[in-house]
């Protein structure tokens, strides 16, 4: 399979404080990718250096293009979807509104609007609410918004940060059916950061483990869950 | 602000203050009248600039108008020493008596308004006071546009001081005093209210602070300093005349805290410099162009800050980080 | 025989001014830059009785406490002889304690307010430009004279200049003669138009239009009157009858028929464009401020204000205490400074400091000024 | 009347309903709180978990209904005056004190429980020296009790985010409440983490006698230390109970929890 | 009665001209997210390189379209020179900033062009409108170029994509720029734009007032007042804030005894403050309601 993402030896920093020290990490062509780590051990980060972010050191390569120098909006638009971490909302912009922004740059009306109503399709709510100030949603509505919202974009790599993030466990399931079905039929790429490993492995193919800015382990995620330091961190085996 | 850092820095700050404190104290024996005289309204705007930095920098308000309180207090002491007779020492503190109360009764109708709405209602306040001054109905009291010009009062008790001499340790007093009581704000239960509604107000409430009641004495204390200031200057310039207090008044203050640093107490002495001695440097480089001179000399002074945190707090953070660094 | 007063030395005499160069009152900055521009040339022609001119001048921004504090600086740390014309009345009352308080000359100021102005309580202030009060009462006179059916409206602007002019009016019309003011309205110099001020007075159905404005607005209100259709017989201050920097703006058809006075001549006014006193001053912008307006009055101005200074000057000798510029100051005897109008004169005593007292009244016809009548000379 | 005793409600709330425009985002809710007890509130996204919350802190003004704490209604009291009478809470979006490091924000929390006056603020005198340390060290014991020592002068804005979440609830412990709101307290912790969050929570209410309502849709930690639970739909309560019967309730199961747990 | 007539007339005479200088202000605050204290003295400056155009013997109509695309240019080159190192500055800082830029244009004004006021031409003539002499063509003509900027931009912020964008990278630049846009040119633009709008309204404002450098420091305080009563975030707002403005003050100085006419633009001012405190969002404005 071809690599679509390659991280080498990757280094980033905000400001003076670095917090990535040289992350090696590939996402091969169609494949679902988890990054496991503890509180502030820098997963965030590592998305964000991808897209640009923060002061990167090293080489970032999608789709063999080195975008290690590239600008943020430039990366968004070679096909690197982002569901950020604090959910990214345009809090004074209308529900409907948000996903037509993620849409901003495709052509044709009508397609969009098709995807506007395939998001409300797996997000009954947000049909509900198309037009309140997106500000207003739930914590939860808001979380939904953000996921819809870069879909809408029809990226061809998605870099999820904790997508479950103040979701009910229904949804939770849901969504991460969604990204299944994704990658299956639509050979969507995914790199998803989740506190709760046990559905980042359930999907993934290959998982990271990061530790404070460092990768200290990785693996298919069969070899990640026979792993039983990982085990206790991160699954409560 | 965070008052409470490394309690280490403590006797720190009492060395810093005392050598300052003995320098202003000797400076006037050796400078001339005139230099005297200039860092007596240094101080005045310093004493301006603090109040409104209880206001803006403290509680997250802002305000385009303070020149408005500046000229109350003005005027509260002219007309006290010129219709009255009154002594200037009680003059000055019904001066900052009465512009507390003003502060409050505006401070109130401002609870509903933020942001930018606050500032137009303060800007109201900057460009109708000339006006109200000038009134021909009131002219009985305020002189009209004719203002009022005082007498310099001389030092007391034959104290051996010229009068420039004298006003500048009364203005040095006064400022000692007003820099005092803001530093015992900040530390205090009332400080801490006035930044929880600075940062968060729904928080702010959350934790039981009044929003309303600290909001409005964030208003008053904030005017009764820069009201202070007003009294002091009336005295020092023996002049108060409409035109004294126009809207640029209040920008100038403005300027004054954010160069000094928005929320830093020793920054307003900077800002207070600026404002004073920066137009005539200006001038001095170009009088056809010394606005644009100065206007660029604003203009770089921001941009070429690395953070947005300007003028002394940017330096006093860093401070505060590398202690609190040191300790972890 | 020498006798010296502070920045006087054999070689220069140290003069000082504060001027609004920077802030809202900026378009009177040129009056000291004319000024400046001025002694330069007497300088290079030798100066005074062989003494330079060290003319000092600093921004005060129109605003009193920096007035102050300028003016100390002046005088504390430059060790000026006099302070010479600095401009606006609020700004002069602002120094005026100070000055008198440590006998410093403050020569022929640069406003004409009457309040400034008492030999007694302030020997050290002499003024100069006409009063406002008594050209106001110049045209008082003229209407109680000549328009008998008068319903006048005042436009004054909300400051002492326009209180003083407003007063003078009065004062003339006395108390039958004040019942003929149907309408009085004021603007701040901070007001966009005085649109609604000129409609105000139109609908007060007045025949007669006392428009006391600084140059802008008196070019607006000119403008504004006529769009409107209204035909007051309309008077104009001295202050505002450029005919570069007002009529023309507003329009000469707009203008006709209005009635001012002045005391200068217009340097915009073809009717002195021949005039050998305005060549000379033609030649003397053309070297000495070769980017400057002539179309500003301001330059005309400073320029007579400036020979005033160097009369006074010159009157003194070499006898250049403080108390004998003063008293020079005080005898100006039938001064007539180039480009002040033919038949006015300067003359000042111990009893009179305002040494300009006549004006020459006037109507706009064609593109021109027409003087009519003797010059007045009003009885303060 | 603080006396312990599952018998006493130190909370009700009775047919609360709440509209924003069209949505009626709580609808007739009501509930009880009984003293001493955790009561955990679950429901899908939107169900107005929060905003119930919102009107417990007087942020939200309800339609209709009542809320009595301690067998007194709060419906009339100002937002600030809630936190005097002891409830205290946490945010589902952090509301921290940015500009302030974690001792202030603390600090700050202490207000409701401390009194001065402006005079003896601004002059010093020694009753606000007093407010000021018992401040501090009521911060100083909140900080050592959830293992904040290590960042207690740090700006709160550099810390990660379960960090965060920690001052948010030693900030909410300050003012000493005797009813506690916690908004999704478990969001965005790692397994671990969520256990230790657990153990602190028990801990608290033992050490400070709390009663706790605990908005959560981490499954493991609501079941694991509610002594009852509510669950809310679209602004509805649809069922009560203890976790057992909560967890077997078809309502909640197809409206919430989904079939495949 | 009739002089009521009169001065709504010449209220929304004057009101025009604020409702064109506020219009520009909405269209910066909607373009990066602030006020520009100095968009008047901007305007001022773009009127004088009309005025230097027509002096040069430019016509009319090609001085106004070169002001128009000169001043665009100026504004974007003020973004990237100047507020492009300032995107997360404090607000205080950007004012300050702003107060900086007022006092350049204002002192380099004086300088190259001096004080004296210059008449100014309008396209539309002074003759009057309708018959009544109360409202000149010109002001007319000010109404109706207003009314077709507000559509123009009404028309741009809802249904084109780019206004779309400007108006999320304002409320969220970092996840804007996570979608593809480009932030810092659409504010460049939104400052090219803002700035050719101040220059119309100067151009549109210079014939009534007169040009000279100080000729914006009165309209611009009633053109922030009529911003900001219509409701910063509304276009249309804008105008009838502006306009409203122009009436109140007219009415005030008209018929408050006694200090009506001293303390006209205090009351106006002061009145709109009162409404304010009832309806916080402005007249037009949109309700922005936070939550936790
Ligand atoms: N804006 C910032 N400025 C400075 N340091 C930061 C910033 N954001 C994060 N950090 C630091 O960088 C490190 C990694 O943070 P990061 O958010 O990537 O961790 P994480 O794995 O995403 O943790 P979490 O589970 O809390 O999301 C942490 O030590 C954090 O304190
Ligand atoms: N200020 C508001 N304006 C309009 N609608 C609002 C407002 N606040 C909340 N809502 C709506 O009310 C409903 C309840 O919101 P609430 O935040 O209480 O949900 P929640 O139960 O907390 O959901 P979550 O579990 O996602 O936090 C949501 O659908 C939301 O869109
Ligand atoms: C002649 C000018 C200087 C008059 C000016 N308006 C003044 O204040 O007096
Ligand atoms: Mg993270
Ligand atoms: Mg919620």
């Amino acid at each position: 399979m071809s690599r679509l993402l390659d991280l080498v030896n990757l280094s980033a920093a905000y400001g003076a404080t670095k917090v990535l020290h040289g992350i090696d990490l590939t996402v091969s062509q169609g494949t679902i990718v988890s990054l496991l780590g503890a509180n502030g051990a820098g997963k965030t980060s590592t998305l964000r250096a991808i897209c640009g972010m923060l002061t990167r050191q090293g080489s970032i390569n999608f789709n063999d293009k080195d975008i290690s120098q590239t600008r943020t909006e430039k990366i968004a638009r070679l096909g690197i979807g982002h569901v950020p971490d604090g959910r990214g909302t345009f809090t004074l912009l209308s529900v409907e509104e948000n996903l037509k922004v993620g849409a901003i740059f495709r052509k044709s009306n009508a397609d969009i609007s098709a995807d506007v109503d395939r998001i409300y399709g797996y997000f009954p709510i947000l049909k509900k609410r198309h037009r309140q100030q997106a500000g207003t949603l739930s914590g939860g509505e808001q979380q939904m918004l953000a996921v819809g919202r870069v879909l809408m974009a029809k990226p061809k790599l998605l870099l999820l940060d904790e997508p479950s993030f103040g979701l009910a466990p229904q949804i939770v399931a849901e969504i991460f059916e969604i990204f299944r079905l994704l990658n299956q039929r639509e050979k969507l790429s995914i790199l998803v950061v989740e506190q709760n490993a046990n559905l980042a492995l359930d999907i993934a193919d290959h998982a990271y483990l990061i530790e404070t800015g460092r990768i200290v382990f990785s693996g298919s995620s069969l070899m990640v869950r026979e792993n039983e330091q990982i085990q206790r961190a991160y699954l409560g085996g | 602000m965070t008052p409470n850092t490394a309690p280490n820095r403590a006797y720190l700050k009492w060395l810093i203050a005392g050598i300052i404190l003995t320098a202003a104290v000797l400076l006037p024996v050796l400078a001339k009248d005139f230099l005297v005289f200039q860092l007596t309204l240094l101080l005045i705007y310093a004493i301006a600039i603090i109040g409104l930095n209880v206001l803006v920098g403290l509680n997250g308000q802002l305000s385009l108008g303070h020149g408005a309180f500046y000229a109350v207090g003005a005027y509260v002491v002219a007309i006290l020493i010129d219709h009255y007779a009154l002594p200037y020492g009680w003059a000055l503190l019904a001066a900052a008596a009465i512009t507390f109360a003003v502060g409050f009764a505006f401070g109130l109708p401002s609870l509903r308004l933020d942001g930018i709405y606050l500032a137009l209602a303060t800007f109201t306040l900057a460009i109708a006071l000339p006006q109200i001054l000038k009134l021909s109905i009131l002219s009985s009291w305020t002189g009209g546009v004719q203002g009022i010009s005082l007498m310099k009062p001389a030092a007391p008790f034959g104290l051996p001081l010229s009068d420039d001499q004298w006003l500048y340790y009364l203005a040095l007093a006064v400022t000692c005093l007003v820099y005092w009581l803001a530093s015992n704000l900040v530390r205090s239960r009332t400080g801490r209210a006035f930044l929880a509604i600075k940062d968060n107000v729904i928080a702010a409430k959350s934790m039981g602070v009044n929003v309303a009641l600290y909001k409005t004495l964030a208003f008053s204390i904030s005017a009764a300093f820069t009201g202070t200031a007003g009294a002091l200057s009336a005295i020092v310039v023996q002049y108060v005349s409409p035109d004294s207090f126009t809207f640029f008044l209040s920008v100038a203050l403005l300027v004054g805290l954010v160069v000094g640093g928005v929320g830093s107490l020793p920054g307003a002495f900077l800002g207070a410099a600026f404002i004073l001695f920066v137009p005539n440097f200006s001038e001095g480089i170009s009088k056809g162009l010394s606005g644009a001179v100065y206007g660029a000399l604003l203009i770089a002074l921001i941009v070429l800050r690395p953070n947005s945190t300007s003028g002394f707090k940017g330096v006093l953070d860093k401070v505060r980080k590398q202690l609190s660094r040191n300790r972890t | 025989q020498k006798k010296y007063g502070p920045g006087v030395t054999d070689t220069e005499i140290k003069i000082g001014t504060t001027s609004p160069y920077s802030g809202p009152g900026s378009a009177y900055g040129a009056i000291a830059k004319a000024e400046a521009a001025y002694f330069k040339m007497i300088n290079e022609k030798g100066g005074v009785n062989g003494r330079k001119i060290n003319f000092i001048s600093y921004d005060d921004a129109l605003s009193p406490p920096k007035t102050v504090e300028q003016t100390r600086r002046l005088v504390e740390q430059d060790q000026v002889l006099a302070v010479f014309n600095a401009v606006g009345t609020a700004a002069n009352l602002s120094v005026q304690k100070y000055l008198n308080g440590k006998k410093v000359p403050q020569l022929l100021v640069g406003a004409g307010s009457t309040r400034l102005i008492d030999p007694v309580k302030y020997p050290w202030t002499i003024g100069w430009q006409p009063v406002y009060h008594s050209e106001g009462a110049i045209y008082g006179k003229y209407i109680l004279a000549n328009l008998p059916q008068a319903r006048i409206a005042i436009l004054s602007q909300n400051d002492d200049f326009g209180r003083d002019y407003v007063e003078g009016v009065k004062a003339a019309l006395g108390e039958k003669g004040r019942s003929l003011i149907v309408s009085e309205t004021t603007y701040e110099p901070t007001d966009a138009t005085v649109d609604s001020q000129i409609l105000k007075m139109k609908a007060s159905n007045a025949n007669v239009l006392i428009n006391i404005t600084t140059p802008k607005f008196a070019a607006q209100s000119i403008k504004k009157v006529s769009e409107l259709g209204w035909k007051p017989t309309h008077f104009l201050t001295s202050i505002s009858i450029s005919m570069g920097a007002v009529m023309r703006p507003a329009g000469l058809e707009n203008g006709q028929g209005i009635i001012s006075s002045a005391y200068l001549m217009d340097a915009t006014d073809d009717r002195w464009r021949d005039h050998p006193e305005m060549k000379e001053w033609n030649a003397f912008m053309d070297k000495y401020l070769p980017d400057a307006n002539k179309a500003d009055w301001m330059n005309v101005f400073g320029y007579v204000a400036a020979q005033a200074l160097v009369q006074v000057l010159q009157q003194s000798g070499n006898d250049l205490t403080r108390e004998n510029v003063m008293k020079s100051a005080a005898s100006l005897k039938d001064f007539k400074p180039k480009l002040m109008l033919p038949g006015i004169q300067a003359n000042s005593s111990p009893t009179n400091f305002f040494p300009i007292r006549q004006l020459q009244m006037m109507r706009l016809k064609g593109d021109k000024w027409d003087l009519f009548g003797p010059v007045i000379s009003s009885g303060e | 009347m603080t006396t312990k005793g599952p018998e006493i409600d130190l909370l009700r709330v009775s047919d609360i309903t709440v509209r924003f425009g069209g949505i009626v985002a709580l609808d007739g809710v009501a509930f009880n709180v009984p003293q001493g007890k955790i009561v955990g509130l679950i429901g899908p996204n939107g169900a107005g978990k929060t905003t119930l919350f919102n009107c417990l802190s007087r942020i939200y003004q309800p339609s209709s209904g009542t809320i009595e704490f301690d067998g007194k209604s709060i419906m009339s009291l100002p937002a600030h005056k809630i936190a005097s009478l002891g409830i205290g809470r946490t945010f589902q979006n952090l509301a921290l004190f940015n500009t302030a490091t974690v001792l202030e924000n603390i600090r700050i929390g202490s207000h409701p429980r401390t009194s001065s006056d402006l005079t003896s603020d601004i002059f010093s005198l020694p009753g606000s020296r007093r407010v000021n340390k018992e401040a501090t060290q009521i911060a100083d014991h909140l900080i050592s009790y959830l293992d904040l020592n290590k960042v207690a002068y740090k700006n709160v804005s550099d810390l990660p985010f379960g960090t965060k979440k920690r001052v948010e609830l030693a900030r909410a412990l300050a003012l000493s409440p005797r009813l506690l709101l916690l908004d999704e307290p478990a969001c965005g912790l790692n397994h671990e983490e969520v256990k230790e969050l657990g153990e602190t929570i028990c801990r608290a209410r033992k050490d400070f006698d709390l009663t706790i309502l605990l908005v959560e849709h981490h499954m493991g930690l609501v079941m694991g230390i509610s002594d009852r639970i509510v669950a809310f739909n679209f602004g509805r309560r649809i069922a009560a109970g203890t976790p057992r019967e909560i967890q077997s309730d078809p309502q909640v199961i197809s409206a919430y929890l989904g079939e495949r747990k | 009665m009739e002089l009521i007539i009169q001065q709504i007339v010449a209220g929304v005479a004057t009101g025009s001209i604020y409702s064109c200088v506020a219009l520009a202000i909405v269209m910066i605050y909607r373009s990066i997210g602030h006020i520009n204290f100095a968009q008047g003295e901007m305007a001022m400056m773009s009127t004088f390189v009309a005025w230097q155009l027509i002096q040069f013997g430019v016509p009319y109509w090609a001085a106004f379209a070169l002001t128009v695309i000169i001043s665009f240019f100026g504004g974007v080159l003020i973004q990237r020179l100047l507020m492009q190192r300032l995107q997360q500055a404090a607000e205080l800082n950007q004012i300050i900033v702003f107060i900086g830029l007022l006092l350049i244009f204002n002192s380099v004004a004086g300088f190259i062009w001096d004080f004296t006021v210059k008449p100014f031409p309008s396209p539309f003539g002074v003759t009057p409108f309708l018959g009544s002499s109360l409202i000149s063509s010109h002001q007319a003509g000010v109404v109706m170029v207003v009314v077709l900027v507000l559509l123009l931009f009404f028309l741009f912020f809802r249904f084109t994509r780019t206004g779309l964008a400007m108006r999320a990278a304002v409320n969220n630049s970092s996840s804007a720029s996570l979608l593809g846009i480009r932030v810092k040119a659409l504010e460049a633009l939104g400052w090219g734009l803002a700035a050719s709008v101040g220059a119309v309204a100067g151009m549109l404002v210079a014939p009534v007032v007169f040009l000279e450098p100080n000729m914006m420091a009165g309209i611009v305080i009633y053109g922030f007042a009529g911003a900001i009563l219509g409701g910063l975030n509304s276009l249309p707002g804008a105008l009838i804030g502006g306009l409203l403005i122009g009436i109140l003050e007219n009415l005030v100085s008209a018929f408050v005894p006694v200090i009506g006419g001293e303390l006209k633009s205090t009351i106006a001012l002061a009145t709109i403050v009162m409404v304010l405190l009832v309806r916080p969002q402005g007249l037009l404005g949109k309700r922005i309601s936070q939550r936790v």
